[in-house]
């Protein structure tokens, strides 16, 4: 038990895929970055509302359809106050890849004229620009290069240290007068680290700039307050956050998602539809097009329900003690580089390269042991060739990690160049 | 069917079919006009209120809907009638209240006339918007006087 | 029993939503037309799921992550079967409405120069049209209202006769030289009435235009083979066909997908990212982009299954029985009007108005007798103004819904105008 | 990490090391080549074989990737020197089924050479595309040529 008083160990119980055996050996998983497992609460949560409650929402006058219309609209309360916001600035969507795209096609159908006579502040025209980061995920990169191919836009790139934290200087001369856009997350999904936020979104606002923060990765790691880190727009997953797949959160400042003109259209998010032209909903619905995830929003709020139990700064201690654990164990192993090896605010999630074996390599033999951690450029090939490489292997912890598993990941890992008889 | 009847009252099935004040009253004077829809059933109303100084007067409204939004209006028509600008208010603000109570809270005879009947309503919450299109109208209304 | 030997009451043992009391009464669920309920079969599936073999698929080496992956893949191959159609077509969405609108905005990327050389065959010039219909579900109708307010296309639509069925001689006149886009519903959400799909796709595909067909209310109902129907693009909704929300299919033919621009972009789907540029995959992972609904698509094919072992010619010719049993019996309701009435073939889906009481008060009644229909436009606004009406009653079964279920339905409905003290 | 051993055969471990055609061979005469790139890993593989009328001649190749893909690369290069194109496409076909197969079909040491020891790549199904990488590659290029 860590001084917090947090126990891993019990919360692993709560996780009922966890109590498998992998090729003979206790499943370690470590692979949460890439989706997380779900605890019994969330299971239950989500069969209690298909098996007694389930109705479409907003629709039906009949019994189940108000109950399940108080129960999603319960569950984006308390979603939306898990990460510090108003319910009515909660969209949901399917997922941080979908939120982002919903932003970038929301400011694309600006420019192209679509929207209240707000939108028209959202507009790019040609040769404004937009900044990410070499850190980011695919999901943060693509619908940027989209945008900006249809809309004359032109991106620029953060670069990032060797140890891995964002190069704020150049962040600051990229960042100028044409920038309409700061799109970074919170916490890479290759890297560990805990980004400046405060920092990025002052810049982003100096020059009126909207501020866009992907935290996939931090949602379920840090306790987050997203009207207090000030940014605009914010996404993040349900699945990676002990929730179900195909849901998750669009947060927007009021303002914000007031001008921004519809991305999907159809059913429940209008107020008159004529055959050649529609008025559409107030946000969060306007966004909300067609049959929302209904039981996946509940699930979502009892995942939240759950780290809110656990407490998400004892989570978030708890993850420091684990990465520093991962750190200090690869550290010592010869041939292993760790990629972004700063001291900073991290969760628990390192990536790392086997000098002399491919990732592929490395996640199959820690496979045979049980262990499962994920292998590839994860959705980070920019990131990547900074790094000089085209895979690495990354591990990533939950709240169901215990110092344990880290041990045993530890150790397996230092027998990896033995085995494909790789000298030192 | 007695949580039905708890719903729809005589009282409103009555006021469901007089429809006091409807028929929109030209544009004369200072006048305070709003749309509402609820956009789930498609139901519209507009409401238009006269202003004599700070007095309401002469509440008239049209629009289709079912018979809880249509007795609503009509209820709130001789409620509301002849009472000033603020006082209108606050009163929309605690019939809200009640019909958002689930049930905890009472629409007061003495308040709200034959508006409590609507009482029933706030157990209902799929109806509570069905109740409340005409008095947001009058909110809006007011708003924008 | 049916003569086909259906058996509708031992189904609904299967659903254990439906065996609870509303309002002191048992359950009559007449709404699966907005969504439907879930068998145990589709429950356990994802449930196994979840417990046993969640990971994330596509990318991890570890066993877990394989084991989703092809568990993942036989679902997409089930479900792509259970339409006609080959796995390499069938693309998972979330649901019907990000299907359309993932169309029309590949046709609109495909316009603003997005895509491979082919895609500029889809490319939309000022005053070419989109053809839909009267009829539609809000979601195959705003889509291309976007569509043709960022391109300059012009919107077309097939009125609809008083009973219920497309005018097909004004629809030969409207489909000419400059459409490029035919839109239309299988069954429309309230007619219940099976569209004529080859005479639509014959007319289309004479023009050269892309043929695309919603087929959420066909796909639970009756047996489809999307292929043999010619329609170049086809999409349907999981929670409607006993599945999982947040699931859905995009069926397009070969050369079709292959020409389509991406619409979401982000992990998953590419083959190469630099932090300017991608390059994508073909199709079907090209339009799937992010953490994919897994579980969801397991749900999925379990419910499929179910059908299947059902029969879908069964299903059909018991929703035949259902809806004649309907609407037999609403016809001899005095005051009680059919919206489409054509004894055309159908599903056991119909909507209804009942003189002097408001659609909101006659599913109240229904209510407060357990009986759940759905009250309201039904996001088809324009039929509804096309009938004179903003609202009305609707009515639809499953293969879950018994004959006693319809008569305890109907006789309810013949109370409702003494209720409210309607004089006939 | 007895399965393990199995997928990991001593002579994958060298073949994956010794890397037979590594180095492309200069674009001269008849030549097709292909590039190949498995998206998940990041791994990518450009081969080259010269053709001398229907007779695979210096196969060649280039490319990063994990043990396994490298020594289906280096493997392929010793088996299918001299071979006419009919033949080495049948060959590929059968080696694709074999790996396909979750460990159903064996690889025949006969028709496959070193080759065979891939036999246990086929229940490792994330791994199937890693061994099929240089094949893939082949068949692209004379399809291609
Ligand atoms: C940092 C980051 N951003 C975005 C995404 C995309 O999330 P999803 O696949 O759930 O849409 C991920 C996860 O893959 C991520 O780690
Ligand atoms: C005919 C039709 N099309 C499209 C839709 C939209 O489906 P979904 O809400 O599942 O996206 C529906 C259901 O609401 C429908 O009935």
């Amino acid at each position: 038990m860590s001084p917090l008083g947090f126990d891993a160990a019990r919360a692993r119980a709560d996780f009922p895929l966890l109590s498998q055996r992998v090729n003979g050996h206790p499943l370690v998983y470590l692979d949460s970055g890439a989706t997380s497992q779900k605890p019994q609460q969330v299971l239950d949560a989500e069969l209690d509302f298909l098996t007694r409650t389930n109705a479409a929402v907003h629709r039906g006058a009949h019994t189940l359809a108000a109950e399940a219309t108080e129960l999603f609209e319960d569950a984006r309360h308390t979603v939306a106050a898990f990460v510090g916001a108003d319910e009515e600035t909660l969209v949901w969507t399917h997922g941080a890849t979908e939120g982002l795209n919903l932003v970038a096609y929301a400011i694309g159908n600006a420019t192209a004229g679509r929207g209240a006579p707000a939108s028209a502040a959202l507009a790019l025209r040609s040769g404004d620009e937009i900044v990410t980061t070499e850190t980011e995920h695919h999901a943060n990169l693509l619908p940027w290069q989209e945008l900006a191919a249809r809309t004359g836009a032109v991106l620029r790139h953060v670069p990032v240290h060797d140890d891995g934290t964002l190069d704020l200087p150049a962040a600051a001369t990229l960042i100028g007068e044409r920038t309409r856009v700061v799109a970074f997350s919170h916490v890479s999904n290759v890297l560990g680290i805990v980004n400046p936020v405060s920092e990025l979104v002052a810049l982003a606002h100096a020059v009126g700039a909207l501020a866009v923060l992907d935290a996939c990765q931090s949602a379920p790691h840090v306790p987050l307050d997203l009207p207090a880190l000030g940014v605009d727009l914010a996404v993040f997953s349900g699945h990676k956050m002990l929730g179900p797949y195909g849901i998750g959160g669009l947060y927007g400042r009021r303002e914000v998602l007031e001008a921004m003109p519809p991305f999907l259209t159809g059913g429940s998010m209008i107020t008159t539809v004529e055959l050649d032209r529609a008025e559409y909903l107030p946000p969060p619905m306007r966004f909300e097009a067609g049959t929302q995830p209904v039981s996946q929003a509940v699930g979502l709020a009892a995942a939240v329900r759950y780290l809110e139990a656990l407490g998400m700064p004892a989570v978030h201690a708890h993850e420091r003690e684990l990465e520093r654990r991962m750190r200090e164990g690869l550290r010592a192993i010869e041939g292993v580089r760790l990629l972004g090896d700063a001291d900073a605010d991290r969760v628990a999630l390192v990536a790392f390269d086997v000098d002399g074996v491919h990732a592929h390599d490395v996640g199959q033999v820690l496979d045979a042991q049980g262990i499962a951690v994920r292998v590839g450029h994860h959705c980070a090939q920019p990131l990547h060739r900074r790094f000089g490489l085209t895979a690495s292997v990354r591990a990533s912890a939950s709240v169901f990690t215990t110092p344990d598993d880290v041990d045993v990941f530890v150790e397996a890992v230092a027998g990896v160049r033995a085995f494909f008889g790789v000298r030192s | 069917m007695s949580s039905l009847d708890g719903l729809y009252q005589e009282l409103i099935l009555d006021h469901s079919k007089a429809r006091d004040g409807f028929g929109l009253a030209a544009e004369e004077g200072a006048c305070a006009t709003s749309h509402q829809r609820n956009p789930i059933c498609g139901d519209e109303i507009t409401l238009r209120v006269r202003l004599d100084g700070e007095t309401i007067r002469d509440v008239t409204w049209e629009g289709a809907g079912c018979s809880i939004s249509q007795a609503s209006a009509s209820m709130l028509t001789g409620l509301i009638d002849g009472v000033d600008r603020s006082t209108a208010t606050a009163v929309i603000g605690r019939f809200r209240e009640a019909l958002r109570s689930r049930g905890t809270i009472e629409l007061d005879e003495d308040e709200f006339g034959d508006a409590a009947a609507l009482n029933g309503v706030s157990k209902f919450t799929a109806r509570v918007k069905c109740a409340m299109l005409a008095w947001v109208a009058l909110e809006d209304a007011l708003a924008r006087a």
